[in-house]
């Protein structure tokens, strides 16, 4: 299940909903990425998230089938929050089931890393130089480039 | 006509959220963005830049991708969710 | 921190205490272990985990160190459930903060795989066929195996 | 003296939790095993098992491990825990 919202999420609840009748799998993998205090050198204070309604959920949806083909997996939850948020707010959370550990890690890193490709969302930051738009990490190509090989 | 989305950094620059374009079909991401460039220096310069993106009907594209009539295209910086 | 205890955790509360005063931390990434239906092919009721007291904390405790020095981590919490459990209850807990996504997910792979293979825990299997220890699995051996290349 | 832990299908098979050894020091976790593998050809067979694992005070040990007075030495099948 995909959600793209602005109001915060809550691990527990998620967690649950994930184990919910989940008797063969023995794996939970959860993520969650935060707003951190300094990013590429400054100091933030808040950003807040642009994305391109409509896509990011239709982007989202492929990346879970594409890490539904490659693993055995149960159950898949991805929320990612648009709009303003402060220092520390939760930004995104994606969360995997599978029958063992190792698929459930590689399934939720693969999402992790192709939606920092290509989920249509946009941070701006703001600072205390005021605010900037946060620049593409090559880091982040070289890590869903490693799905690919 | 086709609808023409812009978001994030390019559409703070080029000053524009969407817009519409006529063509002749089947077009090209390529051709859209020739048509859009000639809208000025500043839409020149900035969607010449090797790192713009496109998405045509909300799925990610290159300049190859075909359109047609009711194609929704949007163009936009590198993405930075997560 | 560690803990090695019989009563139940709840993830909310654990999740809650890693992100506490995290500014900087960007990345959480969790890990939980539940009891499947269905082992090396045999239908599961529940089991026991048996350990050897005092070395489940140490050996636990020598695995966080361990991938502490090999990422820059922020917080890292285990926690292992000791005797009777029945189907789909927590077994284990790994919680781990960093700055970069990328340290989070290896760092707990890294300790889950370690635990899989150096922290002193037996379980016993009750199934229909009565109860029965289970085997070790060499698919374990293979995962610590890739971290010492 | 030295005091000796079993644990897991071991501890049930050789139907013993913990019991103590006299060993001339320096010794190894190599002559206890040969010790224990005297009780018995219970203890013989079971002690033999190449996936026998050791323990002294509390971490992983070898049966080239030194032991000296008043070291705690465990004998386990592999782990399976997590």
């Amino acid at each position: 299940m995909i959600s793209v919202q602005q109001q915060d999420f809550n691990i527990g609840d998620e967690y649950h909903a994930l184990i919910q009748d989940a008797y063969s799998e023995g794996a939970v993998v959860t993520f969650v990425g935060l707003v951190r205090d300094i990013n590429q050198g400054n100091s933030v204070k808040g950003l807040t998230l642009e994305h391109y309604p409509g896509m990011t959920e239709k982007s989202l949806k492929s990346i879970v089938q594409q890490a539904k083909q490659r693993w055995p997996l149960g159950k898949v939850r991805v929320i990612h929050r648009v709009g303003k948020l402060k220092l520390s707010d939760q930004i995104v959370f994606v969360g995997v089931t599978s029958r063992h550990r190792e698929s459930a890690f590689l399934a939720c890193q693969f999402i992790m890393d192709y939606l920092k490709n290509q989920a249509p969302f946009w941070k701006k930051e703001s600072t205390e130089k005021g605010e900037s738009w946060v620049e593409f990490n090559d880091k982040d190509q070289k890590a869903m480039q490693r799905w690919q090989k | 006509m086709n609808k023409i989305l812009f978001f994030g950094q390019l559409k703070e620059r080029i000053g524009c959220a969407n817009t519409q374009v006529e063509l002749e079909y089947p077009s090209s991401v390529a051709e859209v963005k020739l048509q859009l460039q000639q809208r000025g220096e500043l839409w020149q310069q900035l969607l010449a830049q090797g790192n713009v993106l496109s998405a045509v009907n909300q799925t990610m594209a290159s300049d190859e991708t075909d359109i047609n009539a009711g194609d929704e295209i949007a163009f936009f910086p590198p993405v930075t969710g997560g």
